[in-house]
């Protein structure tokens, strides 16, 4: 008797929603554009050159439950994997807005697209090696990425299914021993993909862990994530209960001539995960011991926290501050009344009060107003935009008005669906606010919490998406391109299965926008056409933009050379230095 | 003549506002017996206590004067009142098993106590405890030793008791009911005990008990005690032969005697030997447990009750007599064996079948606290048979309820009481009265009267005779008190281990008993003559080396 | 606390406690100063809880109203103003964040916490007894299949089954009334086994054996003679479970299973004033305070039923009500 | 003896098969689609279906349960993809969610949870019993008041916030005391101790309280018993009656509330574990119900409901031990 294994371990938190970065994994933040590139809000903790040398502790919350490149969700797998594995290309490691840019890594450049960008051609750098010292070919990069078809290691991002050509019906290698025909390697230096359609984001994508070579003679399947080979700066020496300790030593075979991006200051990384937010901050703000070269990849500060650091001038020295590409939003189904009715919509738009919103979400420093679906950040194509004004305390009168328009003279009844989890987004703490705000228009809220699951389940489902709800969507690279798509395109509403477009937009106008600017290769362009496609779409208010967050993070006193780039927002640890 | 081993002086023991002892004085020479008589309430323990001044600390407050044995009880310092516990007078205390602790070996805690008093080894406490363990009679004393209480039977135990008593050889053993926890023969083993230690050692006895014949067996002299005052005081033989006072002689009334027939019955009896039997019995088994645990509590008794007549049931602790009473009632189903009742075999019915008959077979218990629900009123629980056979007038059943209270000797107007409120004795009439509702044609008394004083023994006997006459039912008596249960049978059955030994005419049995054990059993029971337990204790040794 | 304890605690009770009307346990009770002041505590808790409306009206606050001016956005939402914003109109502060009146939440969660308390004792005592009294009357099937199934109860890990369940049971069902069924359907064990206990010592007492020979039936007898006995072990008990089932009940909002804001509630208050220790002391420690003074009260009060129940008690409290229960026994005087 | 085991033991078959069943029923109607979480949130119907199949989530349940039972007696086979990977007798089952074997995920946490319990057991014995014999040797004195209202303190605080405030004040503000992080005996025992020092000193501040009112109530009731009586009256003092017997009277009582408290901390330290970041039974648990991983909710009840009952055996073992008049039954 046999049964597959299975999969990936992805968990609540990350199955919960947006998916995206966001889950435990990487969440995060960098400085935001305006706080400029020299340094990061966040400093370097402490001055002085960074050097090598020293045993750099991380302190999670979440365990790394997943550690095989096909199953991580996030570009370079978030913070700690990207010290493991070595992608296509990979983030610039740099403070604030230029840490939003794509550069090479393990291939000499961004690729070359021909065709109208449906073809891809990447060239692998020199002397690039694992950690056993064998040499890394494309034809390992393609098994990488077949691999991460397979239903026993799934969890990736959905891109290379919908992109590749044959992606979609494509089993994996398990199962399908032919290979996927769309990805060549001509030689063991260059590969090539083929696409179903213009992709000017390729690069971007390539930042993926699928990307990362898997030499197919290990691959030990599920059990591969046990002991991933490495091509990074650092090997798994230690992996215990399923990532909640993990140790990483250096890798001998890695070089720092082929990769410009990691500087891999300190010789040992000890990941001890499991433990909960509030001791990791207290142990952080300590900062006794081993604690004191200590930094979290996935704990931000609470509202508490903040209210203890920021009487403390020594301890504010050592936060960092991040802005990650992010957005917390009501979102409508106009298929339920009454929310059919645009006035309606409209009405709501006015009502919300976004302060005490942003206050229920930590305040003014955790959080910004957001007006617009797009993240506020240059690489998006931030457009400001703020179609129905509500000042920050709404504008209840405005709001009455619309419904009286709409034939609710006498004020409306609704409920409002939200997760049950502890996060400050799609909480219950939030929908609170909103329901206190909207009472004031006349709007009676009924609040409906699910737990995550269920939430999950019912917000992304065509047949079960409640009416009004709370939502949130994080960046997948920091881009419109998977910001926008996946929730107006409508050609991805998925009727049986995981559906994020929860609106049921399918303009033939903005389907069109997004196939055009799909076909850029030119990123600034593109960017700033997803801006405007975002003030277009914005106009229907399908969603309510609530606010963009803000990451604060602690890191240990010992800890130098911070840099949080707008792309996770996290201090990256692969520049983090400890002597 | 040296000062008395016990000097007692206007012994006055207050309990909150109940006034236990009232002015007590008495005196005890050494190498004297004395004891102290009376019924419950009448203060004689709480006086024994105060000896050893064990009231301190309690909230009992004691005024007055007590020496012992030099000590001056009542201004001693801490010290030396534990100098005088244990060392120079010793307690004996009532319930043998609650009086040991349950935890350690018998012969550890009489070393522990040897130890107080006397700078010894722990090796040498023990060798002294195995000492005094095989003085008072306790076979192969170094092993039983260490052995804890509850292995121990209840004899056994008292001996052990007394074994402590003895370890630091005092001056004075003050015993407390010693025996009233124990059957006959025991009782009758422990006093000769005691007696022959007092002989030996010289040490001097004060002996508490409601027991007249106890003391009539053990003493020199005798106090009794009434309402916390001494009524009359007295060599034994004196004050027993011939009582001045009219409490003594009223309690002396009461007691019931082993070698007094019956008293004539006037009145219609109908106990036609040749009728059919209202409840026959034949070979009746009960087994209690599983597997190995298995014990057999009535093994194989036969017997038949006619309707009017008394069956008295003798027998000591674990002889089956209770069983056997439930089982006649059906409040046990028997192992084996059958039963008939009018007629019918009711020994396999199951309880719904049974119900018809369920109330004509009523049962008047032991424990006057335990027979009565004490969260609901007296009247409630007389009214319950009457519901449910299904009466639900309520006038009626008041009626009725009063009726039944004031045949038993109540005040019918008390139906709202709780049981709290009522005497021990007054509960047991409770307890006839709702015996009585059910219309019974057949009562099992399992030791009516055994918690009562005696005074009130002989009124509750009375009631049932009455009862009986009146009524025409069959009475099983069943009780450990051999002079009761001649009291008040036609006929009697002596059970032993389960069986009935010996069964007849009360008169036949009681008058030329043929089983030895019924012989040994009433050789044991106290004569409150002491010229006769004199002659007793002989006989009874007699009988134990045969 | 673990149940166990408790049954050991309650277990101590005498069995059929002889002997009490419902005044002389009354005047047992009052007599113990410290169970009075207890009572008079819980029940002005209680109060509290019922008039939490008034209440709130009185301070002129109501638990829901956001006052944003109140927290300082910026610091995390922390109060402005000393000891957590106390002041003329906001007598216990405000909560953190919200600027909600914390008076008036605290007022509201007590009813939410007391009366999910409440009605899960009710519960685990009502499933406790019928389990426990079938148990002990039935025939030994009905005993072995009880007494597995109880168990089992045991055995079932309650942190899981109230995962499970709360996320089973639509949103739409009241929470405080699902969390009191939760808790008083999974932690009955204990009642059972006490109560299945001191049945089988009373059935044993001769006054139902009387009361079979009245021809009752089981369930008669039950209801009529075991029931009333029943009462002290099981109060004492109930009172001892109470506060368990306060924590339990913030122990599930810590796990993120608990009531949903905006109710509040104390459990839930908190698991949230947790990590606002430092910064904003107050909102830990008056919820914190509150607690511990209902457990307290509970418990001393718990201690003084027990004690009232038990006659012997009397002479101890020395208002000589119980005094002669001992030489009733066997006294008989003039009848 | 043997009578006694054997029946305990068919009660324990049943009880967990029971305890199986339940499960397996209430995760049945839990919504939360499996497989669309083992997969991932933005996998497409087709792939979901796919992991559906592997899971056999598509079987019904009773031939889900059946395969579970057969696991447990005879074993079973799991695909890793590039192979087999044998589950040996008694198999548990392989994590949805993971592709842990559940029996090595249990056996990897039971140290861990065995750490905490059995140095917080420790602890709390000693300071309840201690605490408790206090209060009975000072009874009606200030230092009984005292420590009662401390005991209550103990009953009254959820284990979250003592926890909390333990770290704040040793760890942060005085600093005498490392972060609590859980490391391995076997790895340095010096720093297992010191790193779960505070999570065993929060157990056992809580558990510690009902040990206080145990031994004091124990104790109390020992000494209003006869047989106190008796040695008052052969001239013990007053320390040797405190000492040898009413002490004596508390140890079975407390022994038996032991056994059952250490049987079932084991599943039961969940909040404990949660705060300190200890990888333990309970949090595992607690994580898995969450995301829906069946087997190893199932394994992990299993196992605590093992210890539960195995407590309760011992406890009746242990009692009869320390009080030789009970006999078991």
């Amino acid at each position: 008797m046999s049964q597959p294994s299975v999969i990936s371990r992805r968990v609540a938190t990350a199955a919960a929603v947006s998916l995206a970065l966001v889950a435990g994994l990487a969440a995060c933040a960098g400085p935001k554009s305006s706080d400029d590139a020299d340094g990061g809000s966040g400093g370097s903790g402490t001055s002085g050159k960074p050097q090598k040398g020293g045993t750099l502790t991380v302190l999670n919350s979440n365990p790394q439950e997943d550690f095989d490149p096909a199953r991580l969700y996030t570009s370079g797998g978030g913070n700690v994997p990207s010290l493991v594995f070595r992608t296509l290309t990979t983030r610039n490691r740099e403070n604030g807005a230029a840490g939003a840019e794509v550069v090479p890594d393990l291939a000499t450049d961004l690729g070359t697209p021909s065709k109208n960008a449906t073809v891809w051609t990447y060239t692998l750098k020199d002397g690039l090696k694992y950690e056993d010292g064998t040499a890394i070919t494309s034809a390992d990069i393609k098994y990488g990425i077949e691999r991460s078809f397979a239903a026993e290691l799934s969890g990736g991002a959905p891109y290379l299914r919908d992109w590749l050509i044959g992606g979609a019906d494509y089993q994996g290698p398990y199962k399908d021993k032919k290979g996927l025909a769309s990805i060549e390697v001509p030689d063991d230096k260059t590969i090539v993909f083929h696409l179903n359609k213009p992709e000017g984001e390729f690069p971007f994508l390539a930042t993926q862990t699928q990307t990362t070579p898997v030499p197919k003679a290990k691959d030990t399947g599920t059990k591969y994530e046990e002991h991933p080979v490495s091509s990074g700066p650092y090997k798994v020496v230690t992996n215990e209960n399923d990532g909640e300790r993990l140790v990483l030593e250096r890798n001998e075979h890695w070089s720092a001539e082929t990769d410009e991006e990691r500087k891999a200051y300190p010789d040992k990384i000890d990941v001890r995960s499991g433990l909960d937010s509030a001791v990791i901050n207290q142990r952080l703000s300590a900062s006794q011991g081993v604690d004191a070269a200590a930094v979290t990849t996935d704990t931000n500060l609470g509202p508490a926290e903040l209210a203890k650091v920021s009487g403390d001038k020594k301890l504010a020295a050592r936060v960092g501050t991040g802005h990650f590409g992010y957005t917390n939003y009501i979102a409508f189904n106009p298929k339920v009344k009454p929310f059919d009715n645009p006035k309606v919509r409209q009405a709501i738009s006015y009502a919300v009060d976004r302060s005490s919103v942003i206050n229920a979400a930590g305040g003014s420093s955790l959080a910004e107003p957001a007006t617009t679906y797009l993240p506020n950040q240059k690489s998006f194509g931030y457009t400001p935009y703020d179609h129905f004004p509500a000042g920050g305390t709404g504008n209840a009168s405005k709001a009455k008005e619309l419904l009286k328009e709409a034939g609710y003279p006498k004020g409306l009844k609704v409920t409002l669906t939200h997760s049950n989890d502890k996060d400050f987004e799609t909480s219950p703490e939030i929908a609170t606010a909103l329901q206190a705000a909207l009472k004031k228009a006349g709007i009676t809220v009924e609040l409906k919490g699910l737990e995550s699951n269920d939430y999950s389940d019912t917000i992304h489902s065509a047949s079960k998406e409640p009416g009004f709800f709370l939502a949130h969507w994080g960046a997948d690279w920091p881009s419109g391109g998977p910001f926008l798509a996946p929730i107006f395109d409508g050609r991805q509403i998925v009727k049986d299965g995981a559906n994020f477009n929860t609106g049921f937009l399918n303009d033939a106008s903005v389907n069109k926008e997004i196939d055009e600017i799909n076909k850029l290769t030119d990123l600034d362009a593109a960017a700033t056409r997803w801006g405007a496609l975002d003030k277009k779409i914005g106009e229907q208010a399908l969603t309510v933009p609530l606010f963009h967050p803000v990451y604060k993070r602690l890191f240990g006193q010992d800890v130098k050379n911070v840099v949080i780039s707008d792309w996770t927002g996290v201090l990256d640890i692969s520049q983090a230095a400890v002597k | 003549m040296t000062t008395p081993l016990v000097q007692v002086e206007d012994l006055t023991i207050d309990f909150g506002t109940v006034r236990a002892v009232d002015g007590l004085s008495f005196t005890l020479e050494a190498g004297a017996a004395l004891g102290v008589v009376g019924e419950s309430g009448s203060g004689k323990s709480a006086s024994a206590s105060a000896l050893l001044g064990l009231h301190r600390g309690t909230g009992a407050r004691v005024t007055g004067t007590v020496r012992v044995a030099g000590t001056d009880v009542g201004t001693a310092g801490e010290a030396e009142l534990r100098a005088l516990r244990g060392a120079k007078a010793a307690m004996v205390f009532q319930d043998p098993l609650s009086s040991l602790d349950p935890y350690y070996t018998v012969g550890d805690q009489i070393a522990e106590v040897y130890r107080v008093h006397n700078s010894a080894s722990r090796r040498a406490a023990r060798a002294r405890a195995v000492e005094v363990l095989d003085r008072v009679g306790i076979p192969d004393a170094a092993r039983r030793a260490r052995s804890r209480p509850h292995e121990f039977s209840g004899g056994m135990r008292q001996r052990a008791l007394i074994a402590m008593a003895l370890a630091c050889e005092p001056r004075l053993i003050v015993a407390d009911e010693p025996t009233t926890a124990l059957d006959v023969t025991v009782q009758a083993q422990i006093l000769d005990l005691l007696h022959e230690l007092r002989r030996e050692t010289g040490m001097g006895l004060l002996l508490v008990t409601h027991d007249v014949g106890v003391a009539a067996e053990s003493v020199d002299d005798v106090l009794v005690m009434q309402h916390g005052r001494a009524v009359e005081r007295g060599p034994v033989a004196e004050v027993l032969g011939a009582p001045r006072q009219p409490y003594t002689r009223e309690l002396l009334a009461s007691v019931p005697r082993i070698d007094e027939k019956r008293a004539a019955v006037p009145g219609p009896r109908a106990a036609d030997p040749d009728a059919a039997p209202l409840l026959e019995a034949v070979d009746l088994r009960r087994e209690f447990g599983r597997g190995a645990r298995r014990v057999t509590a009535v093994d194989g008794v036969s017997l038949t009750v006619h309707a009017g007549e008394t069956l008295g049931i003798v027998g000591e602790s674990g002889s089956g007599k209770t069983t056997l009473g439930r089982m006649l009632v059906r409040l046990l189903d028997p192992t084996s064996g059958r039963l008939r009742y009018a007629g019918e075999e009711i020994g396999s019915f199951s309880e719904k079948a049974f119900l018809p008959h369920r109330r004509e077979l009523q049962m008047v218990f032991q424990d006057p606290v335990a027979s009565l629900n004490p969260r609901r009123s007296i009247g409630e629980s007389v009214a319950d048979p009457l519901r449910a056979a299904g009466e639900s007038d309520e006038t009626r059943i008041r009626d009725r309820v009063r009726e039944l209270l004031e045949r038993v000797g109540l005040d019918g107007s008390r139906y709202e009481r709780y049981p709290h409120e009522f005497s021990g004795g007054q509960r047991q009439r409770i307890g006839i009265a709702r015996a009585l509702a059910a219309e019974p044609k057949l009562i099992v008394c399992d030791e009516p009267v055994s918690a009562l004083d005696v005074t009130t023994q002989a009124q509750v006997i009375a009631l049932l005779g009455e009862l009986q006459r009146e009524l025409g039912i069959g009475l099983v008596f069943i009780a450990h008190d051999l002079a009761v249960v001649r009291q008040v049978s036609d006929r009697v059955a002596v059970m032993r281990q389960g069986r009935i030994v010996e069964q007849g005419a009360v008169d036949e049995v009681y008058g030329s008993p043929q089983d030895p054990y019924t012989k040994q059993l009433l050789a044991a029971v106290p004569a409150l003559d002491p010229a006769h337990a004199a002659a007793r204790r002989a006989t009874r040794s007699e009988l134990a080396a045969a | 606390m673990s149940e166990a304890l408790l049954v050991q605690e309650a277990g101590a009770a005498p069995v059929a406690a002889p002997a009490s009307g419902a005044r002389q346990f009354w005047l047992r009770l009052r007599a113990q100063r410290a169970a009075a002041v207890a009572a008079a505590v819980v029940l002005l808790l209680l109060l509290a809880a019922l008039a939490a409306p008034l209440l709130a009206a009185l301070a002129g606050q109501d638990p829901d109203t956001y006052h944003p001016d109140l927290v300082d956005s910026a610091a995390g939402g922390v109060p402005i103003g000393s000891f957590g914003g106390i002041s003329a109109d906001h007598w216990f502060g405000v909560e953190p964040q919200t600027g909600r009146d914390l008076f008036a939440r605290v007022v509201y969660g007590a009813r939410v916490s007391l009366g999910v308390a409440v009605a899960a004792t009710v519960l685990q005592v009502a499933i406790g007894l019928v389990v426990g009294l079938a148990a002990a009357l039935g025939n030994r099937w009905i005993d072995q299949v009880l007494s597995r199934i109880t168990d089992i109860n045991v055995a079932l890990p309650l942190m899981v089954i109230a995962l499970a369940l709360l996320a089973i049971v639509p949103p739409s069902f009241p929470r405080p009334v699902l969390i009191a069924l939760v808790i008083g359907g999974i932690n009955w064990a204990g009642t059972s086994k006490i109560v299945r206990a001191q049945a089988l010592a009373l059935k044993s007492l001769d006054f139902v054996s009387a009361a079979r020979l009245a021809g009752r039936g089981r369930w008669s007898i039950a209801r009529r003679e075991l029931l009333p006995s029943l009462a002290a072990p099981v109060i004492t008990y109930a009172a001892l479970l109470f506060p368990v089932n306060i924590t339990v009940e913030a122990a599930l909002s810590f796990l993120g299973v608990g009531i949903k804001p905006p109710t509040p509630s104390w459990g839930q208050m908190l698991t949230e004033a947790d990590t606002w220790y430092q910064s904003a002391p107050t909102y830990l420690l008056i919820p914190a305070g509150l607690l511990f003074v209902t457990v307290l009260s509970l418990t001393v009060l718990g201690e003084g039923v027990r004690t009232a129940l038990d006659p012997r008690a009397a002479s101890r409290l020395r208002i000589g009500t119980g005094r002669e229960e001992r030489g009733e026994r066997t006294k008989e005087r003039a009848s | 003896m043997t009578g006694f085991l054997l029946r305990r033991l068919g009660g324990a078959v049943f009880v967990l098969l029971s305890l199986t069943v339940i499960l397996y029923a209430v995760f049945y109607v839990a919504p939360g689609d499996v497989a669309q979480i083992a997969c991932g949130p933005r996998c497409s119907p087709a792939q979901v279906a796919q992991v559906t199949e592997q899971l056999r989530l598509d079987d019904p349940v009773y031939t889900q349960y059946w395969h579970f039972l057969q696991g447990i007696v005879a074993g079973r086979d799991f695909s890793t993809g590039t192979g087999v990977e044998h589950c040996a007798a008694p198999c548990l089952g392989v994590s949805y969610q993971s592709d842990q074997q559940v029996m090595q995920l249990i056996l990897t946490k039971l140290p861990v949870t065995g750490s905490l319990v059995i140095g917080a057991f420790a602890l709390w014995i000693l300071l309840g019993v201690g605490t408790g014999v206090l209060s009975a040797w000072r009874r009606g004195r200030i230092t009984e008041r005292v420590l009662t209202w401390l005991t209550l303190a103990g009953i009254a605080t959820p284990v979250f916030v003592i926890g909390l405030l333990l770290i704040i004040i040793f760890c942060s503000t005085l600093q005498w005391l490392p972060s609590p992080t859980y490391v391995p005996f076997t790895e340095d025992p010096e720093q297992w101790a010191w790193g779960l020092l505070l999570p065993w000193v929060s157990l056992a501040l809580i558990e510690s309280a009902k040990y206080a009112r145990l031994t004091r109530s124990s104790m109390l009731e020992t000494l209003a018993e006869d047989h106190v009586r008796t040695f008052r009256a052969y001239g013990v003092g007053e320390p040797a009656i405190m000492r040898r017997h009413a002490l004596r009277g508390a140890v079975a009582p407390v022994i038996a509330l032991s056994a059952l408290d250490f049987g079932s901390m084991f599943g039961g330290a969940v909040l404990t574990e949660s705060l300190f970041g200890i990888p333990g039974i309970g949090r595992e648990l607690v994580h898995a119900v969450k995301v829906v991983d069946l087997p190893v909710v199932v394994g992990m009840v299993l196992v605590t409901g093992f210890f539960v009952v195995l407590a309760n055996a011992v406890a009746d073992l242990l009692y009869a031990l320390a009080d030789r008049r009970v006999v078991l039954s």
